[in-house]
């Protein structure tokens, strides 16, 4: 019995490697019509519809050059499945450029050892949440949204539609993450400087005890007795996604404000809480799905009291950056380091106004030249 | 007839209980919303709790495999959703779905773990975790035609979570709402978790029901008396699948979302530290415990999260409750084989 | 000769009950001292008080001294009996199925690497297989098995797994006790006079032998001494050639007054069941081959020594354990053993376990009393509007269960009491009045007087004839206490390795049961 | 009858499950269009990372306690040693060899209370490792993300969060990366072999060999074949325990901190939540079963798990032109081994 599974295991080794590699070169005559490929890794489809969408619709927009793979649905868990995932991209010789997407950290370990690997193929971030030092020393190009100073944005949008207070919900492990304690800093202070109540809010952690059911049912229960004490004038901030779904639900029965989400999208939770059905013609026009958005927020009297921005930062950056791997692998001259020239590029692709920065681990510390964040023009329903 | 005496956990989480609310009392918190608020809380997890009851009495054990009649909750509400069916209408016909899919499932999970008694605990855990990525397939491929359900920009697949506020949202939570003062009692709400622990108790009042709890009590027993072991264990594992399918019914439309994909996991252990808590020793169990312990573990919840933002490092109140969820059962496994081994 | 044991006034009881008492007894090296007795005599009690069996230590020790090798000791675990040179093979063997008979024998005891055995200290030094596969061998050898060592327990047969246990034994350089616990109950003749020849040549080492056995000739052939226990006392003791088999005989069982509870009566041959070829498969109680007709309205008694399948017979009519061969009951065949129709059928059995089988703890008398009769024969039910609920109709039920608490003089504090709160002889009528309720045409019981004390025993000997006489039920007492039986029985079956031996009238002279007992004295069936 | 029996046979032997997985994992890499060099390195590298995790299950298995889900807890005990390494900021040498003495103390000590506490639920082993394995969990967040910064001062702040409480979510190795990952590699075409791991994996795998076959292996084997026995035979089988459980969790912080090391990335919180789940399922892939385990079982079992690991994902996307199928399908196989194992084995036992 022995002897014939050692059998087995060699003959399907062996026939393995011819197919394998007969595989491989049938894919290079049939290529697309570039002659090089850009790898692209999201969440799975229930972690984060977005970001996987996203890059979805570059594959089918470039078809054979952008590839698309996704990570454990459990990911914080299975972080070593993660690695390979991403490593698995490099193995295929016309690998030019990575990108990585994903709102977690731990995945820093595989870009390293794809530079490490094939140091010609460009790494990209589009976000993910590892050591900003570290990322910035390992990866080639990381592209995130301002985290710190949306801190000051937030603040300041929240204050300009009359905010009185601001909750600021979160969790241990999420605070335990740099740029999320850095722009809850950020809040807090221009909170203070405007004059604005300041709550924070700690919600059971959904990453290391029993999943987001807890931290929604306790929202749930908080959110009126918040309202409650503070009033209707209330900017609500949350710095988990799924916290959104029961935010925003909230926000429409009691009627307070959320100037911005953690990942400003039309997409989260609004079609979910107001039962948008979202036709298949329309899922990428963003234009009216934020119509439709405003009208129901017209209908419950909420208008100006909820904000976002037109286009979805996790849609977008995950384009964005299958964009500018492209630019950057046909142009060589183009200069990645260069804000304005990023600002002007997503211009020209997208035609919408971003503005990108040189990202700053510490207020005064020195800016990091391949770590840019950005910012984009905020909308109100 | 029947003595209740006090353990340890019961104890300790009383304790607690009892600070918490002298420190709610001193932090000028509203008393009343958040009594009200418990009330809700307990029957929103309590039937969930109950469930575990028929399991525990037939000596299967604690059921860690909880997620697999949560499921066929969940898909009897998606069923409903998908055929638009609102209100008291929509929530009655979520249940019958879900009785229908549970008593399939239940009798399926009933068979493995008569094939693996004495593991039942282990084994449904396992079974718990395997069945959720099976699942998971399905949700991304099931045919449901309601878009309301399906990913916003995809078209294909169910959403993660599913919003009931056109359906039946706290329909029984709004359901005869008695207002004494600033009380509000639900009675909907506590009238259906009344009767589903009225026909727990009534079921082990019944023939079989009695058999059901000597088979528990002792198996070698039963079957000298001639019961069919097998059969009476089916049919309370049945009846465990069918009421946590019912339970998280209750859950949902009191939370307000239908939770897909990974969520049920993570139900199991708060339910059961809940019946550990209200005094059950993990090898037999009263109703009076299920809701006892339920109300305890849950007002804890409530009481823990804004006291701790007021007062404490806010980091420590999550970290101490899963540490007192863990702890408990761990405990419970701890006394209950002790007592095993010294009898 | 050198004395390495002296046992003085050794006491010891468990929770009251007394099990050994004041008994006192010396072993010399390279004696072979028999001990003999009936169940109960306190063979195994003083066994494990020997072999340091963790048991004796929990139930609160021993009084008396014991002095082995001019020391006087009390080991708290067999480890401390086997480091001293105590070894015991085992009746129901102490060998690892999964481990090879090599390792099985050097167990404990392994050669090992001297390199790693300074270098990493004994529990982690390497073993060196070969050499102990050999060594084992040829204490085998000495045997005169050739086995190779590298086959696993569980493919032996018994015969020779019994070999490999004493071939452990043997192994040990430091052994200066052996104790045998039934050593040869399992073997052949054939084996057994090999085993015996072993046994002989150990002793000439100056081993000293402590041999326990039932088979009184084989203690007639080879023990230089035999001590005889009855009731937890010394009874007898004989050197070799002073006593013949039927001496010990009539010593194990002794002598009793038998107050003649029963009128002897004719019971006509009329089966209400038949066994023919009947096995059952419960591990240690194994029926092997039973051929027995119990006659409607008799009470038969079934006694043999521990392990010889008196009590399987009931367990095997419920289906409990594997059954092969046929049964005839009230001229029907029963293909399966299935316990609910065979309740409807009559038959009810009650288990010697009670705590375990026989009782539900945690519940009420009441509950306990009506359970059965409720569950299976829709007893006591609520003739209510829902005619599928089964409630039960307590003022019925009430009704009848203290008619039985009054009737057999249950003592508790209300029919509500939980059952485990009951003495054990109460616990007992319990399950007598369950037994009752459901009105059974036959009735096995098994043992059960066990655990009860005296007052209880007498009232649960009139339960069961009053049962007998007033409604024709047929009763199978399964017991070990031949007193009792013989006081109530109109036939008394020994049985003897899972077959019936001989069927004897109750007033038979001890000597003929103590005989028969332990297999001697003929093949034949005595017919009366 | 017979052919029944065959068939039920086959159902029980050790290498149905191997034959499956080798099965499965064919097909998956054929629809994965992965390089069968980059699914060979990729699985050495799992080989070198996991391999004495998965070695570490053994002992208990054959001590009759069943799967060990509690390695989790000597993963932590290493974690720990090595966050106070760090944050004492102890480097090199020194500090490799203070991480390792340290984490092999702490983890002696949680194994030897591990052990205590099973030897009181004789009989639940597995599911009650499965809970210690949590609740340890949570006082290992309590220490960390509560207790540095406010009871333990730490000198190396740039392992604290900016509020000066608490671990950061993730801390950097890079001192200890691709240093003993990179002895002694060898180049055979594409494939690397760090031979140097891969010595130090059989060199674990030749310690619980030696164990096994020491004289406390045989009381070891002992006690999983039959307790009572044992007891009987002078064997003290609580200690015996003790001692396996002592073995396991010391031998899991050995296999976290070459998993760790091999990473060059430590997530603070989540680093060893799943490694109890993951080495079990391998083992057991490899045609263990919760009552026997060899070493063969955790060497092939970790090459056929991690190989259908690592190519189901693309396969499911290939194969059904969605990506999240093949991720479903990953983690079915994981939980599925485990639940099949336990559903089978519970007949095979009570044989």
């Amino acid at each position: 019995m022995k002897r014939v599974i050692a059998l087995l295991i060699t003959v399907l080794l062996l026939a393995g490697m011819f197919t394998g590699c007969a595989r491989s070169s049938a894919d290079q005559e049939t290529g697309g019509t570039a002659d090089y490929t850009i790898g692209i890794v999201t969440p799975t489809l229930s972690t984060s519809e977005d970001e996987f969408r996203a890059a979805q619709n570059m594959a089918e927009k470039y078809p054979g050059v952008v590839k698309h793979i996704t990570l454990p649905e459990n990911f914080s868990t299975e972080i070593e499945t993660g690695l390979s995932q991403i490593s698995s991209l490099a193995d295929d010789p016309k690998m030019k450029a990575i990108i990585v997407v994903s709102g977690q950290a731990g995945l820093l370990p595989a870009l390293q050892k794809v530079e490490e690997v094939r140091p010609d193929i460009i790494t990209m971030t589009a976000p993910i949440w590892d050591d900003p030092a570290l990322m910035s020393q390992y990866v080639d190009v990381n592209l995130d949204t301002d985290w710190v100073r949306r801190g000051e944005t937030i603040a300041t949008k929240a204050h300009e539609m009359g905010a009185q207070t601001i909750i600021h919900y979160s969790f241990p492990t999420h605070l335990a993450k740099e740029v999320i304690s850095q722009r809850k800093d950020a809040m807090q202070r221009t909170c203070e400087e405007l004059g604005m109540k300041w709550v924070e809010v700690v919600t059971p952690d959904p990453q290391t005890g029993d999943g987001t059911a807890p931290m929604l049912q306790f929202l749930r229960e908080d959110l009126p007795r918040q309202i409650d004490k503070y009033g209707a004038d209330t900017n609500v901030f949350g710095t988990n996604c799924p916290m959104y779904d029961v935010i925003i639900d909230e926000a429409f029965k009691q009627k307070f404000m959320v100037a911005e989400q953690c990942c400003p999208t039309p997409l989260q939770a609004y079609p979910t809480v107001l039962g948008l059905e979202i036709s298949e013609e329309d899922a990428w026009n963003f234009d009216k799905v934020n119509n439709m958005i405003s009208e129901k927020a017209a209908a419950a009297g909420m208008t100006g009291r909820l904000g976002g921005w037109p286009m979805p930062a996790t849609v977008f950056l995950p384009q964005y950056a299958v964009e500018l791997a492209m630019k950057m692998i046909e142009d060589p001259g183009f200069d990645y380091k260069d804000v304005k020239q990023l600002n002007q590029f997503a211009l020209d692709v997208f035609g919408y106004e971003v503005s990108f920065d040189n990202f700053k681990a510490k207020a005064d510390g020195p800016a990091f030249e391949n770590y840019f964040v950005m910012i984009m023009d905020t909308i109100l329903y | 007839m029947r003595n209740f005496n006090i353990k340890p956990p019961q104890i300790i989480i009383s304790l607690f209980l009892i600070t918490l609310v002298f420190l709610a009392y001193a932090l000028e918190m509203n008393l009343v919303i958040l009594f009200n608020e418990s009330l809700v809380k307990l029957v929103m997890n309590g039937v969930l709790v109950l469930s575990l009851i028929p399991m525990l009495n037939v000596g299967a054990g604690m059921n860690f495999g909880l997620p697999v009649g949560i499921i066929g909750g969940l898909l009897g509400m998606c069923l409903a959703v998908n055929f638009r069916m609102t209100g008291l209408y929509g929530f009655f016909a979520a249940l019958l779905f879900s009785l229908v899919i549970c008593a399939v499932l239940g009798w399926i999970y009933g068979l493995i773990l008569n094939r693996v008694k004495g593991r039942e605990e282990i084994a449904g855990t396992f079974i718990g975790f395997s069945f959720i990525p099976l699942m998971n397939f399905f949700w991304t491929l099931a045919p449901f035609q309601n878009r309301e359900m399906l990913y916003p920009i995809g078209g294909q697949g169910l959403r993660p979570r599913i919003s009931l506020e056109n359906y039946f949202n706290n329909i029984l939570n709004n359901l005869y709402v008695i207002r004494l003062g600033d009380i509000e009692i639900p009675l909907g709400l506590i009238g259906f978790f009344a009767l589903i622990a009225l026909f727990l108790y009534w079921y082990f009042k019944t023939k079989i029901g009695r058999a059901t709890i000597a088979v528990g009590e002792n198996e070698a027993f039963s079957k000298l008396s001639g019961i069919n072991i097998a059969q009476t264990r089916l049919l309370a594992i049945m009846i465990s699948t069918i009421i946590a399918g019912w339970g998280i019914c209750v859950y949902a439309q009191s939370y307000g979302f239908i939770q897909l994909y990974d969520e049920p996991l993570s139900m199991a252990f708060p339910a059961i530290s809940a019946i550990l808590i209200g005094g059950s020793t993990g090898k037999k169990a009263f109703i009076f415990e299920a809701v006892l312990g339920t109300y305890l573990l849950q007002s804890m919840y409530l009481f823990t999260v804004p006291i701790a933002n007021a007062i404490l490092i806010p980091e420590l109140t999550e970290i101490l409750r899963s540490f007192i969820t863990y702890g408990i059962i761990l405990y419970a496994l701890l006394v209950r084989e002790r007592r095993r081994n010294m009898v | 000769m050198k004395t390495i044991l002296e046992i003085s006034n050794l006491k010891k009881s468990y929770k009251g009950i007394v099990a050994l008492n004041n008994i006192n007894l010396s072993i010399n090296a390279g004696e072979i001292h028999g001990i003999v007795g009936a169940n109960g005599a306190g063979k195994t009690t003083l066994m494990n008080i020997l072999f340091g069996n963790p048991i004796i230590h929990e139930t609160g020790g021993y009084q008396g001294e014991i002095i082995y090798q001019g020391k006087t000791i009390s080991f708290k675990n067999c480890k401390e009996a086997i480091d001293n040179g105590i070894g015991m093979v085992h009746q129901e063997f102490a060998l690892i199925p999964d481990m090879t008979v090599g390792e099985n024998i050097k167990l404990g005891r392994e050669k090992t690497f001297a390199f790693t055995d300074r270098l990493f200290g004994r529990q982690f030094s390497f073993i060196d297989r070969k050499h102990n596969d050999e060594s084992a061998r040829q204490t085998l050898k000495q045997l005169g098995i050739s086995l190779d060592p590298g086959i696993k327990i569980f493919d032996l047969s018994i015969n020779l797994r019994q070999f490999v246990e004493i071939a452990r034994e043997i192994d040990r350089n430091n052994l200066k006790l052996l104790i045998l616990d039934e050593p040869t109950a399992v073997l052949n003749k054939n084996d057994a006079l090999k085993f015996i020849e072993i046994l002989r040549g150990m002793s000439k080492r100056d081993i000293g032998i402590l041999f326990i056995s039932h088979r009184l000739e084989e203690v007639q052939n080879i023990c230089d001494r035999v001590s005889v226990l009855r009731d937890g006392k010394l009874v007898a003791q004989y050197e070799r050639g002073e006593f013949s088999i039927n001496t010990l005989a009539r010593d194990m069982i002794g002598h009793i007054v038998t107050k003649a509870a029963a009128a002897k009566r004719k019971i006509p041959p009329r089966p209400i069941i038949s066994f023919k070829h009947f096995a059952v498969e419960m591990p240690g109680e194994e029926i092997k081959d039973l051929d027995l007709s119990v006659y409607e309205g008799e009470i038969i008694g079934l006694t043999s020594l521990s392990g010889h399948g008196k009590l399987a017979l009931g367990y095997g009519m419920m289906g409990i354990y594997p059954i092969r061969g046929e049964v005839c009951y009230a001229d029907i065949k029963l293909l399966k053993m299935d316990a609910k129709e065979n309740i409807l059928q009559g038959i009810y059995v009650l288990p010697d376990d009670r705590q375990d089988l026989g009782i539900l703890a945690d519940q009420s008398v009441e509950n306990n009393i009506i359970f059965t009769g409720n569950q299976i024969k829709n007893m006591f039910r609520k003739k209510s509007l829902l005619p599928f609920s089964g409630f039960i109709d307590h003022s019925q039920s009430r009704k009848h269960v203290d008619k039985m608490i009054q009737d057999f003089d249950i003592k508790c504090t209300s029919l509500n009491q939980k059952v485990k709160e009951l003495s054990g002889g109460n616990q007992q009528k319990v399950c007598i009045a369950r037994a009752l309720t459901v009105d059974p045409r036959l009735l096995f019981v098994a043992e059960p007087t066990r655990g009860v004390d005296i007052s209880a025993k007498e009232k649960i000997l009139h339960m069961l004839l009053e049962i007998n006489r007033s409604r024709n039920t047929t009763i199978v007492i399964a017991s070990s206490e031949l007193e009792e039986l013989k006081r109530i029985c109109d036939r008394i079956a020994v049985m003897v390795e899972g077959r019936i031996f001989k069927i004897l009238s109750p007033d038979a002279s001890d000597e003929d049961f103590g005989l028969a007992l332990s297999g001697e004295g003929g093949v034949e069936h005595e017919k009366f | 009858m017979r052919i029944n029996q065959q068939v039920y046979r086959f159902l029980n032997s050790e290498h149905l499950v191997p034959a499956v997985f080798i099965i499965l994992s064919f097909f998956a890499w054929q629809f994965s269009g992965l390089s069968g060099t980059f699914v060979l390195n990729q699985v050495i590298t799992r080989f070198i990372r996991d391999g004495i995790l998965v070695l570490s299950l053994i002992i208990p298995v054959v001590a009759g306690m069943g799967l060990n889900f509690a390695i989790t807890v000597g993963a932590m005990a290493v974690q720990t040693a090595l966050l106070i390494v760090i944050g004492y900021q102890v480097e090199g040498i020194p500090g490799i060899v203070l991480v390792i003495i340290m984490g092999v103390f702490l983890s002696a000590l949680l194994g030897y209370l591990i052990g205590r506490i099973l030897n009181r639920v004789k009989g639940k082993e597995m599911i009650t490792t499965i809970i210690i394995g949590f609740l340890f969990n949570s006082i290992y967040q309590l220490i960390f993300l509560v207790g540095f910064g406010t009871l333990i001062d730490v000198p190396n702040k740039d392992i604290i969060l900016t509020r000066g409480i608490g671990v950061r979510n993730t801390v950097d190795l890079g001192m200890y990366r691709d240093t003993i990952d990179k002895l002694w590699l060898l180049k055979v075409g594409g494939i690397e072999l760090p031979l140097f791991m891969i010595l130090v994996v059989l060199i674990f795998a030749g310690f619980v060999f030696y164990i096994l076959r020491t004289r406390l292996g045989q009381e070891v084997k002992a006690i999983g074949s039959n307790t009572e026995t044992s007891e009987v035979l002078g064997i003290d089988t609580r200690m015996i325990r003790i001692k396996v459980m002592i073995l396991s969790t010391v031998l899991a912080a050995f296999g976290q901190l070459a998993y760790l090391q091999n990473i060059g990335m430590f997530d603070v919180y989540t680093a060893h939540l799943n490694t109890g789940i993951i080495s079990c399922a391998a083992l057991l892939a490899g045609g263990a079963s919760i009552k026997s385990a060899k070493i063969r079982h955790a060497l092939i079992g970790i090459f056929l798990f991690h190989t259908l690991f690592i190519v189901s994902p693309q396969a499911g996307q290939n194969l059904f032109n969605n990506a999240a199928l093949g991720e479903y399908f990953r983690s079915f196989v994981a939980y599925g081994t485990i639940a099949l194992a336990l559903i089978f084995n519970v007949k095979h036992e009570n044989k």
